[in-house]
């Protein structure tokens, strides 16, 4: 037998290393048709605010090489909403939900984690300071690490379970970042978010998107994304949730490998909609065949001369 | 409706003209309940610059070989390599996604409005519309005639009207330039469209102004098809509604497009 | 006919907006067996620096999705070699010789640029302020502003023909380096060098490169890059080299489009060897489609609401 | 040397066993000199994961019918999907590419040593060497006796000693226990070695001690090919070389490794 529970830091545990990401797995319902997501680590829901947000105009997706780019916007009804629809549908799954809190300044930020507090089911939040296509607040406190440290410290006020506070990778330093936000109060942190990219399409001579930058996930940023992982690693010593590209097992172990207590699946869910069992599985067959018995052994685990 | 991800065999690949062909792949199981306007999201596998899943409308089923029609346009690479598969290929397959076109409230004649490969769920909903007791008739655009599509499929349910841009084949112009929406009074209860964007709107507008209902199943770029990554957003009267789970078929009314 | 001429800047034309990028295409003679190098608007050679390197440990290549990761470290032998044994063998191809200048102190920056100074037939350095592969040097300079400033005005002074500051996308603002840059005199900028990232292969539980990090480059980047030539281009007046996972004149003209005024193919090289012959007839044959008479009536020419 | 960048057909695909297959691909024009150690580089088309070229060993040439052999191991994406080519595919390939093997200065014996896939490159080694007045032999090292490849092919030009690390086939043991090379006195006056670089470095030890001159033909990864990218270097006395220009094939006594 393989254990496989994880500790995130902040009281909170996942049995398993395998969570799925914000704005990729809706709030877990729409995959109940594909698999059991009970299965899962952690649902980490869609960004969520004060209140309802349209998000940006159509079209909001372009394909790109081994990846995509997004520029939803934080599409969602706000957190009233979550919490008297969602929530009651969404508390009893055998997995945490966690919420991706979003917004466009620190009052927002605190106001939807004070309305959260409330809710007994929910055990940790992650903090998105990340998103890349909201025109005020989101990524700019991502990429200026004063701001990244405010808001951290004014959320952390607020919320007493675990915080999880998603860095932005469109910064040159991530490990300054990871730094400042553990110096606050973070209980971990996850990254990456989406790299910030545009389309065009030649034709037209037209951007691709209406917002004409979004942001790009999926295979083409994983490099990058292991990359900040093991910075990261290096520079913090509370739990790091590794994502960006992950496809498949054998690159969930490869973020374990460099740095990662647990990993999220993104874009992948978009492709195959039971991945996220198809990587619990790859995990554990992988620790069997490698005779590792507790799957922390994987976190750092990268073998360097 | 529950949605499956599922194998499936490719049967026959048909090719219809240089831009259309025809899939008819099988599941090993039971094929569950599909409505007319659902569609399917298909893996396309080693392709260079396909990523995402590519959507299909459902074409036509049969229940008992356990088979589905796809009809698809080569549009670009997904497509192309999709007209390319061979007999006994496997397709990956996430399905039946999407809402359904409805039925009128009261009988009598309906009209199904297709563009291009806009025609392709317009038999499967034909099919449904008959069995209910309605009295169909099509009204089909192609650029000319050599990418007209396996006419007698539509003839089977009902009057076939036919434009070309060119005039190859049918009436010479668009849809909206055909006769049997020249008659000073249409004699329908309830039109349905699919087709590129301009075309839709234009048979909305005209028939909206008639006081006919009208649905319509839009275009779309697609991410997941199932409703999560909300990529697939169209701007309706109750705000931004995606595509894939609120869609892909539209009472005009309710749209801002 | 399609004029295809553009301006650099610094008095330097390319006879059409095609280039081959840094460490990407030897030295030109490489490619001799395929192409007419000849047809190119230039040539930018292998990072030079003020005596020969041997470069990073094997392994210093791994293949990612649509992309790949290089360490080669600015392996070269040293700019006197250059000017002896390289020069006179290219000095006469009936196109641009570009050098890449690299180093790790502004002294070496210097040092290299006044001996190219004697080289009549030498009308432009990329000054490369971006290389991920250095210890010291290289990209640092490219990630910390005061630094990139510093190297392009101490350059500046040595160099009177055209100056070529080469950015790197390792940064927050793109469009701070480019308008420091700009400040200090460059002619023109190129952009971008390689995304740091990193590979490990789950089976050896190592990572890929001896160095560990490397540098991204491929289609995987191209969202990225397109994103930061728009960028820049909205923030300085000087032209825009785009370069990022171009494979084919559609993803030129993108480039173009976003702002770039000439671009250099990088890894495309690698897998097709006379691909920057197709791009120079794909862009003449988008223009004459397109109605187009001046390739320059591309540059900038995304079309936004 | 000229290099090439052609599309060839495919004119066979064999399969040897589970592992090994060998494509036998034809040029439309009359193919330019090769050399034994040469190789070609391969665009693999339309597969997920695929982004460079692969390079492949020359296995054989047939001038007349202007084909070249390859013999390819499944070792991963690439190759798996080029063992599911067919007759008729084309396949792009640059070539050739690499220096040679180079003939001992004076005539008599060689002893040419393979492992595993690293036998690709022996037999049109060995035509040229036996051309030259060699008298050669073979060492051929595999993991069992279901992984033999094509041994008439070697066979045609010498004696073949062969090792399993199992004994199913000649020898039990890796080559280096092979009782080849077990003789007091090695009758050979250069040895040449391809395979495993755990492997090639104890052939080279071994031979090296002997006083007999010994080439070896490194593995590396590749991006270019043809020298524009300094990715696939060897550490040598003359300091990082590259395997695709100076190699790859070395005197061993220059290796760094
Ligand atoms: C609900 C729905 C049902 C559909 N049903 C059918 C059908 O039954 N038969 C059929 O042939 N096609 C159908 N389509 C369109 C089909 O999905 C696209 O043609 C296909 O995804 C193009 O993929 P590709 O790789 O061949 O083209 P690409 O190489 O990706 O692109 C080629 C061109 O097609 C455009 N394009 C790409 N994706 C779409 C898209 N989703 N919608 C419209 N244009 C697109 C691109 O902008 C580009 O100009 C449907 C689309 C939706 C949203
Ligand atoms: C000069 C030269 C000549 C060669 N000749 C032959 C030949 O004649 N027949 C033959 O079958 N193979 C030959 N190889 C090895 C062949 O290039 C690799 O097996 C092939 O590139 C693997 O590609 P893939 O996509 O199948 O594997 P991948 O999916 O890319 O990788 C599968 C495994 O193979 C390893 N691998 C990948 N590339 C190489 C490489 N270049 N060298 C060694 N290991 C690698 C990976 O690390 C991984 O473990 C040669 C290599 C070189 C450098
Ligand atoms: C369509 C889409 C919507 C997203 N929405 C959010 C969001 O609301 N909040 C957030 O923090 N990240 C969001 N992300 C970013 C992902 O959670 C993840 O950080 C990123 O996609 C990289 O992981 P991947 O490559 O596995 O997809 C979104 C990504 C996509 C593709
Ligand atoms: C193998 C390799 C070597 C490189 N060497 C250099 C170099 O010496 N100097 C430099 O400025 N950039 C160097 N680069 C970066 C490229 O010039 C280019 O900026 C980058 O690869 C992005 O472009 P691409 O995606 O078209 O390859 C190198 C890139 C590769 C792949
Ligand atoms: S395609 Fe993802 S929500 Fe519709
Ligand atoms: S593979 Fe590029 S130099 Fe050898």
């Amino acid at each position: 037998m393989v254990n496989t529970e994880v500790n995130i830091g902040g009281g909170l545990k996942f049995k398993n290393p395998v969570s799925t990401a914000s704005g990729c797995f809706g709030y877990g319902y729409e995959y109940d048709d594909f698999i059991d997501v009970g299965r899962l680590g952690a649902i980490f829901v869609k960004g969520t605010t004060g209140s309802k947000r349209e998000g940006n105009p159509y079209p909001r997706m372009a394909e790109t090489a081994s990846g995509m780019l997004n520029s939803v916007g934080l599409q969602n009804k706000g957190v009233d909403h979550f919490i008297k629809e969602i929530y009651p549908r969404v508390k009893d799954y055998n997995t945490h939900i966690i919420v991706n809190v979003s917004g466009s300044t620190v009052d927002e930020y605190v106001e939807v984690t004070e309305k959260l507090s409330d809710l007994e089911k929910i055990p940790a939040i992650e903090l998105n300071i990340s998103c890349p296509n909201v025109r005020e607040g989101g990524m700019v406190f991502g990429t200026h690490c004063p701001s990244a440290m405010m808001v951290t410290r004014e959320v952390r006020k607020a919320w007493k379970r675990s915080l999880i506070v998603k860095l932005s990778p469109n910064v040159t330093s991530i490990h300054e970042f990871a730094k400042a936000v553990e110096g606050e109060g973070a209980d971990s942190i996850s990254l990456i978010n989406t790299l910030l990219g545009m389309a065009i399409d030649a034709k037209t001579r037209r951007p691709v998107l209406a917002t004409v930058t979004g942001g790009l996930s999926g295979p083409a940023v994983k490099p990058v994304a292991l990359r900040m992982v093991w910075q990261a690693y290096h520079a913090v010593k509370i739990p790091i949730i590794g994502l960006g590209g992950i496809m498949n097992a054998t690159d969930a172990i490869e973020f374990m490998l460099a740095g990662a207590t647990a990993i999220q699946l993104g874009t992948a869910n978009f492709i195959d909609p039971t991945v996220s069992v198809k990587v619990i599985e790859g995990i554990e067959a992988y620790c069997r065949e490698h005779g590792i018995t507790d799957v922390n052994e994987l976190t750092g685990g990268m073998i360097s001369d | 409706m529950t949605k499956y991800i599922r194998d499936f065999i490719i049967e026959d690949n048909i090719r219809l003209n240089t831009e259309y062909f025809i899939l008819n792949i099988r599941s090993e199981e039971a094929l569950p309940d599909m409505y007319p306007g659902q569609f399917v999201e298909i893996k396309v596998e080693n392709t260079d610059g396909v990523f995402l899943r590519r959507p299909i409308s459902i074409y036509g089923i049969d229940r008992e070989k356990q088979t589905i029609n796809l009809l698809i346009q080569k549009a670009g690479k997904g497509t192309t390599k999709l007209a390319q598969h061979k007999q006994g290929d496997k397709l990956n397959i996430i399905f039946p996604l999407g809402n359904s076109f409805t039925a009128p409230e009261r009988k009598g004649k309906v009209l199904l409005v297709g563009g291009g490969v806009g025609v392709a769920p317009l038999p499967f909903l034909a099919e449904y519309l008959v069995d209910k007791g309605m009295e169909v008739e099509f009204l089909l655009g192609f650029r000319n005639s050599d990418l007209l599509v396996d006419l007698k499929n539509f003839e089977k349910y009902g009057k076939v009207n036919l434009s070309t841009d060119n005039g190859t084949a049918g009436e010479k112009g668009t849809v909206m330039d055909n006769s049997v929406l020249k008659e000073e009074l249409l004699p329908f209860v309830k039109v349905y469209t699919c087709g590129p964007n301009i075309m839709m709107k234009a048979v909305a507008a005209f028939v909206e102004a008639r006081g006919i209902e009208c649905e319509a199943s839009l275009e779309n770029t697609m991410a997941c098809g199932i409703g999560a990554c909300l990529c697939c957003i169209q701007e309706t009267i109750h705000g931004n509604v995606r595509v894939c789970i609120e869609g892909p078929v539209f009472n005009t009314k309710e749209l801002i497009w």
